[in-house]
């Protein structure tokens, strides 16, 4: 493939960057919107062209027709940074199944998240909101390195990105910089993450320092021609090799295979928002609601799904790197979903259901092996992170919506919206419906082979996450109740009605709800797979139908939908069921709404300990120690000086005393000398 | 009796203890000038008579004399201006009262 | 063998020395110390003649009796009262000036007795012509002083121009 | 002499204060130091290119442009000089700074006086990075010393008397073992007692000080350069100095001055004395180690603007120091890399806060806030400086950084494996552990600067950056992200410098 498209892919969002963030100030707001919805629409065209070639062009280099096997393809690859000659950081363009993919997902949300603010960034009487330009160029500069990310070659310029991606979000996040809780949760969100990057980059140093290599192609291909690679575990298996063969395999008692994967993999727990450093994620929605649509739960908190997946034949090398993998997952997916049903604010609920259906995507990568069903969990997760890329991104527009006709995050002040606002409240309950797993919308596809790919790896798993998946089902029926019905809403006196919005609003809606009923359709069994055999001989609408395990999906069906009667029964009306639920569990009511008091824990940590205990006490240290030996040096050499200096007394008759008594001396010594 | 180098030493050595004593123990700026005159003049007229005595060919010691002199001349021409002028300043020639500048 | 004239000269210029040097420290008037000092070079310059120095002699009268002691009359005259008298010294402080002074005086008069075999020689020489000492001062080989010459012309120029600056009224 | 370019990175900046002498008002005064500053960055440019074709060209010997011009004989010493890749970068380097500062101190009270000041100090600059010969770089270094006393004793706020002797007092304590070291190399020059030499040049190609002297040498040689690079414990001249320097001072000292140090430290503590360096660089390891986190530990409470700044300039030059001390290609580059980096973004923030310090008369943190608003060419410069300072990708920190940790792990690595202790990897764990800390204070610093609501409401009055220091700033900005985004063209101009035979007698 040319590599014309996938550099104006990468050049085009970075071009828009830098001429809104250089000279935006001084366009027009809509001139401003305009050219970065359009920049962002022509990338969108360029990637879907670039993944329709991919997946479907036969082209040798893309596909082995014959072994059915997707393949990875270098577009290109230009020396960046030579740290020696065979550690070289190179920018590049990986083209295979799952950065395909994630292209589309992320032109497409972020098309749909340039389109939205245009209407979303505006006031009710169409004030534009301060800095929209700023805005727009951030957006760009957020798709620009999301878009690196996801095409990197190696682990490396993977890092650089996800480095990138941390302060576009930091800056958007923060957007509203005159409120300090976005300055904080901006803060928060940035170092956070970097703390987790730590782990990545000691990882990267780890398996960089034993392999000899930042290349993905090195770590989990064999190349079968000129800059096209097949992705094997053979290569692994040299690498496992090489570092079981080197003098020090081991390190406080695993290996340092397993050492790198699961540093690695805290890097991605950082940016997927995986307990414990999932606490800057839910402080992250006072950014506005686009961003939060389009960074904070469909592209970068995917990043770290996105890191395993891509490393996943070297993790398939290490079980104990998958079952920490698993098992974090695991916990961060209960966690979350049991927040998510005490939250008030519905950024929040969809911020901890966010957190909680990455952990399923995790729960999935590391339940996958390529034993079972070739490697179905790796597949679900894929599948899991392209649905709910766009359910979720549906439901955060939607929310956008209600925020920017109420004016408060609050479901407190919204209820019974559902004749305000039509469209939205339909579009609201797609998304509801396609979350909760209820069958044909996206999410019930997914999920389902996510949960038969756990069942596959371990029965506690399953039960584990299909009771996560009924919470999930009930918590977003609840909220849909809650914002939708619950009693009527009354209008204050002299405040218009809450309407729907503009079109440039509407319209994404309703497209991410279209795509998010037929979504689940889409045969990703042969498009997305680990190693990119395909699944299926051949494709129809109607594969993933035929291919779902009955057995799971009915009972998996049947626990969403009882959920969401619970929720129905509970929050369709107003009436007391709540109130005494609440009564029933307080203590598990004040844990669950207090975030089992992570905040607090971090806060101790970082102000108490590492302000307080660490840096004050080195700060004081610095001052009156060390500089206090340096003062005293000075003041002893001073004093010493003072005291000397009465010897120097300008008094002639002194000097002569002196001199008088050093020559008496000196005669007396000469003359005894020579007696 | 013979008058040898001795005999002129041991006067000049007493006028240089007598400059000692005096630059020691006087407080008039003048004074302790004129005790550094009577030590110059003792240490000139060591020179002279080292040169006479022990090497009567050469006028090397005469010469130190002469150029003492002259120093002695402009120092003490110095120090006198510089003497009035602090008495100028400060209606005093005391030595102890002089340590304006001192430090 | 020295002429008994001889020996009475250089008594009588010894004396006066040492008498004068000793009355120029120790007395309490100013003026009077001066007059001392006066006298003490006039026994310098004496000295200097009874060692057939006579040039040096001459320099000695004219330079320094002339000359100094008459900027020193000057100078006390401008910066005293008649009939001031310094004040006593303080018995301490005599004392530990005379000690210094004898103490210097003794190991000084030691190392020089002790040295009498040294010290015995006797003088010689003539009085060295005025042209010879000219030709000396003027010539710039070994053993000639033209550049201290013209060095210490420079120096005396320098304290014309010091004195003149320090001692102005402003 | 002449003809040798070199020479007129000395002369240059002694003609402009020749200038300054002559100029009749302010106006004259700042042409001269723009058109001056203008040819230096011109010529260090030209010698950039010049450098490369020659390399290009095949040229292999470690320096070029060498030419030594016999000074004082009886002793050797010559004014010898010479560059390689790394010297090049310092004097690009100081020549930005140069540049930058002289924009950044338009509006300077008495001027005249500044600049020669200022320009006597670049002059040492230039003097040291183009010396090869031991006695002349000493020279130069006195030369760029010196003048920081009167620059922040007379134009410095704050309590400058004290700070200014702090400073001073501190490097010639480190000079003076400097000294003593060079005068013992020169000493040892030559062991089979040939002509003794001053040059480094020959010292290393002789490898001629015997191992029993190089320990005697080397600490002294690092510690009297590792005054200068702020190494724990001796780096407390430079909150205090820097605190209260004039702006362009404190360019010119964290930018260019403080390099020195390192400079000094590699070029002339490592490459004559490779053993003692290979052998006792654990002591100095756990001492620049130390620096990088405390400094920034040390940083996060701080709350004026400068110490902040000062602390973390502690943190990133310890890293310099760290990384020469790895003894490995990859981290040696990444430490010039990190100087360079260092150098440009350390003199772009302490640019901004003597613009901002301008404006608001403090330097408090607490009493400032939402500067964004009011001055957004600041707050926007500001965050860069700061994005640069926490090691954001495209931008000139996150390069230099990650070349260090590279070279660094490779090197603890390889100690680990063949047994010889794993002090360097735990310590490059430890200096890893920094990019977070220092995130914590820039993101600090920021959030109460810049954002948040705006703490007094008289600076609602202040305006934005002025043309010249918009140009001051942005030259500086420009230059981080030409580092950042092209990282390579530097990687090798100054890895070219590294060559096996330098450190042949430690088998690097």
């Amino acid at each position: 493939m040319e590599p014309v498209i996938p550099i104006i892919i990468l050049a085009l969002p970075l071009t828009m960057f830098l001429v809104l963030g250089l000279f935006g100030h001084k366009m027009s707001h809509p001139l401003a919107g305009v050219l970065g919805t359009a920049g962002m629409g022509v990338t969108m065209v360029l990637a879907y062209i670039t993944a329709f070639t991919y997946f479907f062009s036969g082209n040798p280099e893309f596909i082995d027709a014959d072994a059915h096997t997707r393949l990875q393809s270098i577009i290109f690859n230009v020396d960046w940074l030579a740290f020696t000659d065979s550690l070289v950081l190179r920018l590049g363009f990986l083209l295979d199944p799952i950065s395909a993919l994630l292209l589309v997902v992320i032109t497409t949300i972020s098309f749909m998240v340039h389109l939205y603010s245009n209407g979303y960034m505006r006031d009710h009487h169409g004030v534009w909101e301060k800095g929209f330009q700023r805005f727009y160029a951030f957006l760009s500069l957020f798709s620009f390195s999301m878009l690196g990310l996801v095409v990197a070659t190696n682990i490396f310029q993977m890092y650089i990105f996800w480095e990138l991606v941390g302060a576009s979000s930091y800056l958007l996040i923060g957007f509203y910089y005159t409120k300090p809780s976005a300055v904080s949760a901006s803060k928060k969100a940035f170092i956070v993450t970097r703390f987790a990057d730590l782990g990545f980059l000691l990882g990267i140093l780890v398996l960089s320092a034993y392999t000899g290599t930042f290349n993905f192609t090195d770590f989990t291909s064999t190349e079968v021609a000129e800059g096209v690679y097949r992705v094997s575990e053979g290569t692994a298996e040299g690498i496992r090799a090489m570092i079981q063969n080197s003098a020090a395999p081991m390190f406080m008692g695993a290996s340092v295979l397993t050492w790198a994967l699961v540093l690695i993999f805290m890097g991605g727990m950082g940016k997927s928002a995986m307990m414990p450093l999932h606490i800057w994620l839910p402080d992250a929605m006072e950014g506005p609601t686009p961003v939060s649509a389009l960074i904070h739960a469909a592209t970068m908190v995917v990043a770290g799904v996105y890191l395993v997946a891509r490393l996943f034949p070297l993790y398939l090398m290490e079980e104990a790197a998958l079952n920490i993998i698993v098992v974090v997952g695991a916990l961060t997916a209960l966690y979350a979903a049991m927040v998510a049903c005490t939250q008030i604010d519905i950024k929040r609920v969809l911020a901890f259901s966010t957190i909680s259906q990455i952990a399923f995507m995790m729960v999935s990568l590391g339940v996958a092996r390529p034993e079972f069903h070739h490697g179905l969990g790796y597949m679900a997760s894929m599948f899991h992170l392209f649905t709910h890329a766009m359910f979720k991104a549906l439901l955060f527009l939607c929310a956008g919506a209600l925020i920017h006709a109420i004016g408060s995050n609050d479901y407190t002040a919204m209820h019974g919206l559902r004749k305000h606002m039509p469209i939205t409240h339909i579009t609201f309950l797609i998304g509801c419906l396609a979350i909760a797993g209820i069958i044909p919308f996206a999410g019930f596809f997914s999920k389902d082979e996510i949960l038969t790919a756990t069942m596959g790896h371990s029965m506690l798993w399953y039960v584990w996450m299909s009771l996560v998946a009924g919470l999930t089902a009930f918590y977003m029926f609840r909220l849909y109740y809650l914002i939708f019905w619950w009693k009527e809403h009354k209008v204050p006196e002299g405040h218009h009605a809450p309407h729907d919005q503009p079109w440039t609003m509407t319209l994404p809606l309703v497209i991410l709800a279209v795509v998010s009923c037929f979504a689940g359709f889409v045969p990703f069994g042969n498009l997305v797979t680990w190693n990119g055999e395909e699944m299926f001989d051949s494709v129809s609408f109607f594969t993933n139908f035929k291919a779902l395990d009955w057995s799971v999906a009915s009972i998996s069906l049947a626990v969403a939908v009882v959920a969401i009667l619970i929720a129905t029964a509970m929050y369709k009306k107003e009436n007391p069921l709540p109130a005494k639920m609440k009564n029933a569990l307080p203590a598990l009511w004040r844990w669950c709404h207090h975030r089992f008091y992570w905040d607090e824990l971090y806060m101790f940590i970082t102000h108490k300990i590492i302000f307080g205990c660490i840096s004050k006490p080195i700060a004081w240290f610095d001052r009156h120690i060390v500089d206090g030996t340096m003062d005293g040096i000075a003041y002893v050499v001073q004093r010493s000086s003072y005291a000397i200096r009465s010897l120097q007394s300008g008094n002639i008759q002194r000097y002569v005393w002196v001199y008088l008594i050093g020559a008496l001396l000196l005669g007396a010594v000469t003359a005894i000398c020579l007696m | 009796m013979e008058i040898t180098m001795l005999y002129y030493l041991i006067p000049s050595l007493i006028m240089f203890c007598c400059g000692v004593y005096g630059f020691i123990t006087r407080r008039n700026m003048i004074a302790i000038l004129i005790s550094l005159e009577l030590m110059l003049n003792s240490v000139d007229i060591n020179f002279a008579v080292f040169n006479r005595f022990l090497f009567p060919g050469e006028l090397e010691g005469m010469f130190f004399t002469l150029f003492a002199i002259g120093i002695a001349a402009a120092e003490t021409a110095l120090a006198i201006a510089i003497i009035i002028n602090v008495f100028r300043v400060s209606e005093k020639i005391d030595v102890r009262d002089v340590n304006k500048m001192k430090f | 063998m020295e002429s008994v004239g001889s020996i009475i000269v250089y008594v009588v210029i010894a004396l006066a020395l040492v008498v004068c040097s000793v009355l120029a420290v120790t007395t309490r008037k100013i003026l009077r110390a001066a007059t001392y000092l006066l006298f003490s070079l006039f026994a310098t310059a004496a000295l200097y003649f009874k060692l057939d120095y006579e040039f040096l002699g001459a320099v000695q009268i004219a330079v320094y009796a002339g000359g100094i002691v008459v900027l020193f009359v000057f100078s006390i005259l401008l910066t005293s009262h008649p009939g001031d008298n310094s004040a006593k010294l303080a018995s301490k402080k005599r004392l530990y000036g005379l000690a210094g002074g004898l103490a210097m005086l003794i190991v000084a008069g030691y190392s020089l007795i002790s040295r009498a075999s040294f010290l015995t020689a006797t003088a010689s020489g003539d009085n060295p012509v005025m042209e010879e000492i000219g030709m000396k001062l003027m010539g710039s080989g070994h053993g000639e002083y033209l550049l201290p010459f013209e060095a210490i012309s420079v120096l005396l120029l320098a304290c014309i121009i010091g004195g003149v600056v320090i001692a102005r009224k402003r | 002499m002449f003809s040798n370019i070199l020479i007129y990175f000395v002369i240059i900046p002694l003609l402009m204060l020749a200038g300054f002498a002559l100029c009749r008002n302010d106006k004259q005064i700042r042409a001269v130091a723009v058109i001056g500053s203008t040819i230096l960055i011109a010529m260090s440019v030209w010698l950039l290119v010049d450098y490369l074709a020659l390399r290009q060209a095949g040229e292999t010997a470690e320096m070029l442009f060498t030419g030594s011009w016999e000074w004082f004989g009886p002793l050797n010493i010559c004014l010898a000089v010479g560059v390689d890749g790394v010297s090049i970068a310092m004097i690009l380097l100081s020549s930005i700074i140069v540049f930058a500062g002289s924009f950044a101190s338009w509006k300077i009270d008495d001027a005249r006086h500044f600049f020669m000041w200022l320009l006597l100090l670049s002059t040492g600059v230039f003097g040291f990075f183009i010396s090869i010969d031991l006695f002349t770089m000493f020279m130069f270094y006195e030369v760029a010393l010196i003048p920081m006393y009167l620059l922040i004793g007379v134009w410095g706020t704050g309590r400058k008397e004290y700070s200014a002797m702090k400073l001073t007092l501190m490097l010639m304590g480190g000079s003076a073992f400097l000294m003593l070291s060079l005068i013992g190399i020169y000493y040892h020059s030559a062991p089979e007692g040939g002509q003794l030499t001053w040059n480094i040049l020959e010292i290393a190609k002789n490898d001629a000080i015997s191992q029993g002297w190089q320990y005697f040498l080397f600490p002294m040689c690092f510690v009297g350069f590792g005054v200068l690079g702020a190494m724990f414990p001796f780096h407390t001249w430079s909150p205090d100095g820097h605190a209260c320097a004039p702006t362009a001072v404190s360019m010119l000292h964290a930018g260019v001055l403080m390099k020195l140090g390192g400079y000094g430290c590699f070029r002339v503590a490592m490459y004559l004395m490779p053993q003692a360096a290979n052998d006792l660089a654990w002591i100095f390891l756990i001492l620049t180690g130390i620096s990088v986190v405390y400094g920034a530990f040390s940083a996060c409470v701080q709350t004026d603007l400068k110490y902040i700044n000062a602390y973390s300039s502690v943190s990133h030059c310890g890293m310099v120091l760290f990384a020469i001390l790895m003894i490995n290609t990859t981290a040696m580059t990444g430490a010039i890399m990190q100087m360079l980096s260092h150098g440009l973004m350390t003199a772009l923030f302490f640019a901004l806060i003597g613009m901002i310090y301008g404006r608001t008369h403090t330097r408090d943190i607490r009493l400032m806030g939402g500067l964004m608003k009011i001055m957004p060419f600041l707050g926007v410069g500001y965050v860069i400086a700061g994005m640069a300072s926490l090691g954001l990708p495209g931008l000139s920190g996150f390069v230099a950084e990650m070349t260090i940790f590279v070279g660094s792990f490779e090197a603890g690595m390889k100690d680990f494996l063949a047994g010889a202790g794993s002090l360097r990897l735990v310590f490059t764990v430890i200096a890893c552990a920094s990019i977070v800390i220092t995130a914590v204070y820039i993101l600090r610093v920021v959030g109460k600067l810049l954002f948040g609501p705006v703490q007094d409401e008289h600076h609602l009055q202040l305006t934005d950056a002025t043309w010249w220091e918009r140009l001051s700033v942005i030259t500086l900005v420009v230059s981080v992200a030409a580092i950042g985004c092209f990282p390579n063209f530097f990687e090798s101009l100054i890895k070219f410098t590294f060559s096996p035979e330098l450190f042949r007698a430690i088998g690097l």
